[in-house]
């Protein structure tokens, strides 16, 4: 019998990502995989049902749990869909998995195996599997776009009939991969971009691309690729440096983050109080406690006169290509694993196995155990 | 002038040779060694003059006289017809097809 | 009134002849310039004819035929890979009959006085290195000869030669009636001076050995020309001997080989035939070189990678695409899906560049179309372009699909020095033979490639 | 006494430009004119009152209306606000002189000289006080902002670790002012533009700006720079050809008008069928009538997966520039005429005359006079 | 052994000579050119005092004080913008010394045969023309000589006269010892003829003038250097003559002007002194000369329209102010409130070639510095530029701020050809004086002005 | 050959002259010209010979001599001093500031 592939639809409020795409769908059908997806489950990306070609439909996630070997998701399934899954099968997608120890601990019991894209080792092979980036490159398109959308000013220089409009000052902090694209973006609109990054090796690559990096003196560079945390001291002293910048800005950015832990606070309510009118903040890490103070995740907040903006899954935005880099992040994930219909995990294999949560009734992860405390 | 008039014969046209290949493009570098190659093939001429100034009746004379024409002869010919076909490649073909 | 015509006709030659050779030395006006030159040497050879008191006619037109026949044939027949050794044969014939003329004029008795004399000499001396020296790159180019050969404190040897001719080049001017056996001995040492001072000489040296030994029969054929007291050879000669040296320096300077190194401590590319060379050594290109190299490919593909970023080039490189495009050459932008750091990367750039979305290709796209690509042009790329990651289990980035850039034709890797890559690893690509590196900031490096693609057009 | 300049605050819903900016005030008081503003009119435009040096404020309209010599506003002033300006006196602003017979008579009887931007006469010197032009840039702008954050896919092309995402393909329909300004955000953004427009020499002009210009055959040019109306079976090739474009459009944006006419309906119910799942498409005339069949004004329908948005009073979404440029139109138009601190009209001057609607108890204004009927 | 050391003297400042016009070709290597020719020269002087049999040597010194010190300080003195006229008259002195040397021989009784005679007659006449020619260049630029003079008939007339002279030189030839008178006479129609061909011709014309009748010293002097056996006056004088008519024709090119037209249908340019020319005509230029003219000023601006739009030229224009601010040009982009078709055109584009934004000024910002700008660039704007919107109550543009460029020391106009603008008016700006034309369209004429600026650096 | 060594050392410094200022700028048209108008200043040389070998006891050919030299010493000296002033403004003043 071949290798079974659920897709569950997605049960989050306001996710609109699906973890299949038709094409990608084919690839597993090649593989000799049958693809079973719940009825409907697309239409929030774009993706109707009849885009998928020779797939089985399923009503209810707890039918494909019942049958799938291997079960995708984007966001992770609720308990109760998680109860209906098959012992010793797979689960796959952002599993979130610093986030609940419940999470962690049911997976294993049920022997689930199950393998978070969040923990996916950062290394050069396994960028193509990397959803992280695939999804913050998203993120970060779309936080520029919304900056300027929201914007009461022009981002672009504009020289006009009755005169000249100076280009606005787009300031984005974190130039991790999604603070990178909302510094392309904004640039490709004409803002004039500023950029700040704990790690120094992002003003390089902020220069890359044509915008200034902010010199604070601090640096904060952590082990494989992300960033440490800051001390009381450091954070003071990039306060001040950054409060000047941020005070010019037209529009603020940011997208700081540190895995596994709440956003850092990046931005005061002291600093925001010095923007100026009609300054609009996107705060990308809204979902995770926000960099600046007073974001409420979801929502847009005055302050003065300063339109705080905290969107929330930010890739959902963009659900037709943010599914489609998803997917094949899955696929590449997930195929070289397949091997004439069925399924052979290798457990020698750095990738997969560093991106394991659970396998064989109990919590793989090292960092994800010490964490939570499991 | 007379010795020195050879002598300004030598230096302009040393300064001519120079100057009318400076600026040659690295593609045509073996092209023109041919080329010049086949100019120098001029020496015929001097081979002929002198295998017809040849004494008649000697035979070392006549030979090297041959020798010297045969040469001069492969040289200018050869010359020629190798720096024909590889400056062939450069038959328009690959110029502008069309002004962007 | 006859000899007025020649020297008239000559005059003209030697225009012609400096016309034809400026012709030359631009690709559009190329081919012209060889007709020209063609036809001044068909006057030349027909006006001669007419010298007064011309002899040995029959003999004369038997050697042209035959000579101008075989030459003319091979010439027509050979393959165009081996246009080199034709080239070193010819020229070399070239020298000899400037050597014969010497050696004829001196059995005629016909040298007289110690200026005459030292121009005879030197002019044999000349001609005959090049003759033995032209046969020598044929045989080694040819494949006849296979090693490099070197003997024990060669360069002692050269000397001592070189002295020894020059010797009995010496005696020859000096003494009034040189004997025969005197001039023999000196022509047999001339020969034999070539022979040694060639032998050495590697494969890859041989192009601008041939271009030196060129200046020199040109040089020989000048002095020969004092000796005949013949106007046309003199300037042909002269212009050819000075034209020939600048060449040679020119292809030096292109080949990154000081000519002195060329002549004293050749490298023995000869042995590469035998022993498979994994290692190999980076070799550096210059803008020109890769300006000609990419105007007359048909398709070249352009890599794009971080350092295109941090040059900030993407303009400099669009403009050069388009300039090649105008040419007639083939352009493609091939993105690797991490170049850069962030997704997209080199999508901006190239987008604010102004390249047209039809122009980019990614990975998948154009992976299988390397081997028929003339030149790969990789701008500032390194891991993504590295083979390593396809053959070596233990690097870091193995297993990361790379651009297949190392299966074209032609690779030029410009990048500023010998920096690593963000995985921080070697690049197998930049030792492989068909790999030259521009080194430079991408934005001079490519401006400066950009100057020398407009100079080729015009 | 100096002249009064009167500032009135926006009454209609949604509106948020203001006809002054802080700049502008001073250039008045340069001229030695006495600016008089409504309390808290300049905030929705992001300008504080504090912002304007040296003003009088004045709590209500008519407070205002009962001194002032010159009236500024964006949208006309409602009928009772009218009544209470001071015979005589000018009005100055965009006042849709097309839209409204009663409050031309009321402006003409209540002895008002009034002037209406859209009446501008588009000659080469009035372009420095084209309000149509000015706020018509801003609102194209807007458009391909709003049509990029609401398209489910990224505008420009993007090839990550995974794969390539192609560049969005986007249609603009009418290449005026605000045509052009959405196909070079478009185009900045990174999409592949495609343009129509009736008018031949939009052709070139959309090529200048390196989009693709769909020709379907068609010529409508009409006098003065403005199109003229379609016959029925030009309409009809037009559709044809247009049809196939649009079916290829992962996001359209129609701005195509005829001055003082409902908006040629361009875009019918079936050519939105067989559009793509998630195409956005963004209707700049939705307030006059719109090019798309369906489209809400002010509202965002789905048609299918198509969705259909229909912005209304655009420039409002960006009002701290709009209003700048808005302001310095309206200060090229009256200050020529301010000398010494006193208004002095100059009836030769074409520009002027032609703008004029109502003048010394008069309609003057021939065009609008035969439309509403005068 | 005198005459050989001075003979190898002379060769060696024959080889200088030519080194430094070499050096003098590019702007880099200019002055080092002229010192190198400046030491040849004194060495050449010297040495001729070694010339066996050398007699007068009081009276020479006398002269060469004499001379030497006047021009020194003369050429030391006198005001920058006077130096054409400088150099006219110095040319003119050569020119005069050769056709003296002739005078000097023939009243020596030194000329024989008819091929020496037939050298020191032509020289003799070249240089008599260049002498008077030059005179009359010198009144005319040195406002000695007002008007331009035309003769009725003047091409006959000229005609005319140099048979006539050209006759007298003929008999001089002929006659194995000619008459005084006849050599007189033969002096004086020369020098006319030096007079009436150049009375006529315009103050416009007049560098490209001075260019010629300096090819016709270097010409005069070759012809004397071969009367005298001097191979020093012979290489130099045919080098300059050479090297001079070259010259005039690329000076005749760059204005525009046939060398024909120069001559023989004078621009009486010299009017323009008094009637104010109000009408002027459009004057082309050349892409080099725009990228000379820029490369060399200080402050450039460059003011886009639609045509840059049209053409796509952004980039290459940001290429070409990038290329010129690296050789030190202040450079500043001006956007006029209406250029292009929609607000914020020209923004859109400049944006996407990359031009940062502190280098793009508006109207206001600007338009108060065009007095100070050596060159305004602008490209395929029209309207924008015309000043009849400032002037002419009765144009559709009048009222309208526009770009003051005419206040631009000069200004280049890119366009494709006589295209009006938007509005469909001509514009008064392209006929003023300082205004050249560069016509093509945008993207090909840049680029040719950065191939151009490009050369200028190597 | 003789006649014939004046005609190639015309040809050749002919041809010399004319590669050796191609490509020149039209900002150095008139310091070249300048230049070359120094150069033929060489005239001073011819112009001492002939009064060197005039007689001395004819005040014709001495006059004719001294305004010779006189002029030819003009020639090369103004030539000089002129080139020189309008070259100095070529001293690198202009050159890279800085590259890009
Ligand atoms: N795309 C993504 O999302 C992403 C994100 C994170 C990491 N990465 C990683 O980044 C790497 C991308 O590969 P890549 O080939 O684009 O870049 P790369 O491997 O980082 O190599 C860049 C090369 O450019 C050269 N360079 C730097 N500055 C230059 C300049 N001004 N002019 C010319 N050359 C210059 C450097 O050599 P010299 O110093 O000798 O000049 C260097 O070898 C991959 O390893 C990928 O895994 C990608
Ligand atoms: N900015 C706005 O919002 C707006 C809107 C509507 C109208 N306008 C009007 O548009 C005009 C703008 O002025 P402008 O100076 O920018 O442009 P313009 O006056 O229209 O002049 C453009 C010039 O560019 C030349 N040109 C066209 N294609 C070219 C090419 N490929 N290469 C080189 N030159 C080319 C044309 O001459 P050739 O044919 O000889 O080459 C033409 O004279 C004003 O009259 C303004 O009132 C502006
Ligand atoms: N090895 C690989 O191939 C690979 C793959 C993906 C990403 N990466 C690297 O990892 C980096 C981080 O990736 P990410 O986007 O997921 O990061 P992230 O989302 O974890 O963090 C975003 C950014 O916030 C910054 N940040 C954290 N604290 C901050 C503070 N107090 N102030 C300012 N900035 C702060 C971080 O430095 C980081 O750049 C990327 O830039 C990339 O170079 C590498
Ligand atoms: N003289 C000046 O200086 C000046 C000033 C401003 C504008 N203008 C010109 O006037 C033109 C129109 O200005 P606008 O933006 O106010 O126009 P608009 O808003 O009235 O119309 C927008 C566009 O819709 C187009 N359109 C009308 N019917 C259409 C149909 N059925 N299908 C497709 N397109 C249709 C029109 O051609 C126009 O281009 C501008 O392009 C500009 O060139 C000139």
């Amino acid at each position: 019998m071949p290798l079974i592939i659920g897709v569950l639809a997605e049960t989050a409020e306001g996710e609109r990502r699906f973890s299949v795409v038709p094409d990608v769908v084919k690839k597993y059908q090649g593989l000799g995989a049958t693809v079973v997806l719940q009825k409907g489950a697309g239409v929030p990306a774009h993706f109707a049902d009849d885009a998928f070609a020779e797939v089985t439909f399923a009503d209810t996630a707890a039918e494909i749990c019942a049958q799938a070997d291997v079960v995708f998701c984007v966001q992770p399934p609720p308990a109760e869909i998680i109860d209906t899954m098959k012992s010793g099968s797979v689960l796959l997608g952002m599993l979130q998995p610093w986030a609940s120890a419940e999470r962690a601990r049911q997976l294993a019991e049920r022997q689930i195996t199950s393998f978070a894209l969040e923990l996916l080792p950062r290394i050069s092979r396994a960028q193509s599997m990397d959803a992280l980036s695939s999804q913050g490159a998203v993120a970060g398109y779309e936080c520029a776009l919304i900056a300027a959308d929201h914007s009461p000013k022009f981002f672009p220089m504009l020289t006009y009939a009755a005169g000249t409009i100076r280009p606005a000052k787009v300031l984005v902090i974190g130039c991790g991969v999604a603070g990178l694209q909302a510094i392309a973006t904004a640039r490709r609109i004409g803002a004039m971009v500023e950029a700040y990054d704990v790690r120094p090796d992002t003003r390089e690559q902020v220069e890359s691309l044509g915008a200034k990096f902010v010199d604070t003196g601090v640096s904060a560079a952590g082990a494989g690729g992300y960033a440490r945390e800051l001390t009381d001291e450091e954070k003071a002293k990039q306060a001040e440096r950054l409060g000047k910048a941020v005070a010019q800005a037209d529009a603020l950015i940011t997208t700081a983050a540190v895995p596994g832990k709440r956003a850092p606070r990046i931005i005061t309510a002291d600093m925001i109080a010095r923007m100026k009118p009609g300054a609009v903040v996107v705060d990308m890490a809204a979902e995770t406690g926000g960099n600046v103070e007073g974001t409420v995740a979801g929502e847009k907040v005055w302050i003065n006169d300063v339109l705080i903006i905290g969107p929330v899954n930010i890739p959902s935005r963009m659900p037709v290509h943010a599914s489609e880099m998803y997917a094949k992040n899955l696929f590449n994930f997930i195929s070289p694993f397949i091997k004439d219909g069925a399924l052979a995990l290798d457990w020698e294999d750095e990738v997969m196995a560093g991106a394991c949560l659970t396998h064989a009734g109990e919590v793989r992860h090292a960092g994800v155990k010490q964490v939570l405390d499991l | 002038m007379e010795g020195f008039a050879a002598l300004y014969i030598f230096m302009l046209a040393a300064f001519t040779g120079y100057e009318v290949i400076s600026r040659v493009p690295v593609i045509l570098h073996t092209p023109l060694m041919s080329g010049s190659n086949f100019v120098h093939g001029v020496v015929l001429v001097g081979a002929m003059v002198v295998l017809g100034h040849a004494d008649p009746e000697d035979p070392v004379q006549l030979v090297i006289g041959f020798v010297a024409v045969f040469l001069g002869a492969a040289n200018a010919a050869g010359g020629y017809v190798v720096t024909e076909r590889m400056l062939a490649m450069f038959k328009g073909g690959n110029k502008k097809q069309g002004s962007a | 009134m006859a000899n007025w015509f020649i020297n008239a006709s000559y005059f003209v030659v030697a225009v012609v002849f400096i016309i034809g050779l400026k012709a030359m030395s631009s690709p559009v006006t190329a081919r012209k310039g060889i007709v020209w030159a063609g036809y001044a040497m068909v006057a030349a050879t027909v006006v001669t004819f007419f010298t007064p008191g011309l002899g040995n006619v029959g003999l004369m037109v038997l050697a042209i035929v035959a000579g101008g026949s075989v030459a003319w044939w091979s010439g027509k027949t050979v393959k165009m890979t081996d246009m080199p050794q034709m080239v070193a044969i010819y020229n070399g014939m070239g020298g000899g009959a400037a050597a014969a003329i010497a050696a004829l004029e001196f059995a005629r008795g016909e040298v007289h006085g110690p200026v005459v004399a030292t121009l005879a000499v030197a002019g044999a001396l000349i001609g005959s290195i090049a003759f033995s020296g032209s046969c020598i790159a044929y045989a080694k180019l040819q494949g006849i000869m296979k090693n490099a050969f070197r003997l024990p404190q060669q360069n002692l040897v050269n000397i001592v030669m070189a002295a020894l001719t020059a010797l009995l080049g010496l005696v020859i001017i000096i003494s009034d009636v040189p004997s025969s056996a005197m001039i023999i001995l000196f022509f047999v040492f001339a020969l034999a001076l070539g022979v040694i001072l060639t032998c050495p000489i590697g494969g890859a040296d041989m192009p601008v050995v041939i271009s030196l030994l060129n200046a020199f029969t040109g040089l020989a054929v000048g002095l020969e020309g004092y000796v005949l007291a013949n106007p046309a050879l003199i300037v042909a000669g002269t212009v050819v001997g000075a034209a020939g040296t600048l060449l040679t320096q020119l292809m030096a300077k292109a080949m990154n080989r000081p000519i002195t190194n060329v002549i004293f401590t050749p490298i023995s590319g000869a042995a590469a035939g035998e022993g498979e060379a994994i290692e190999g050594t980076m070799k550096e290109f210059s803008a020109l070189d890769a300006a000609s190299v990419m105007r007359y490919a048909s398709k070249v593909v352009i890599v794009p990678g971080y350092g295109m970023a941090v040059a900030g080039a993407q303009h400099k490189v669009w403009e050069m695409a388009q300039l090649l495009e105008e040419g007639g050459v083939e352009v493609a932008f091939a993105i690797h899906p991490v170049a850069g750091r962030m997704p997209g990367h080199m999508n901006v750039l190239l987008a604010e560049a102004g390249v047209p979305y039809d122009k980019i290709f990614d990975l998948e796209e154009i992976n299988a179309e390397f081997p028929q690509v003339d030149v790969a042009l990789v701008i500032g790329a390194n891991d993504v372009v590295n083979p390593v990651a396809r053959t070596d289990k233990t690097s870091p980035i193995y297993g990361m699909p790379i651009l297949n850039v190392d299966m074209a034709h032609n690779v030029i890797v410009v990048k500023r020095g010998k920096g690593a890559g963000y995985s921080g690893i070697e690049n197998a690509l930049f030792y492989k033979d068909n790999c030259r590196m521009l080194y430079g900031s991408a934005q001079e490096a490519i401006g400066e490639v950009i100057t020398h693609v407009k100079a080729l057009e015009s």
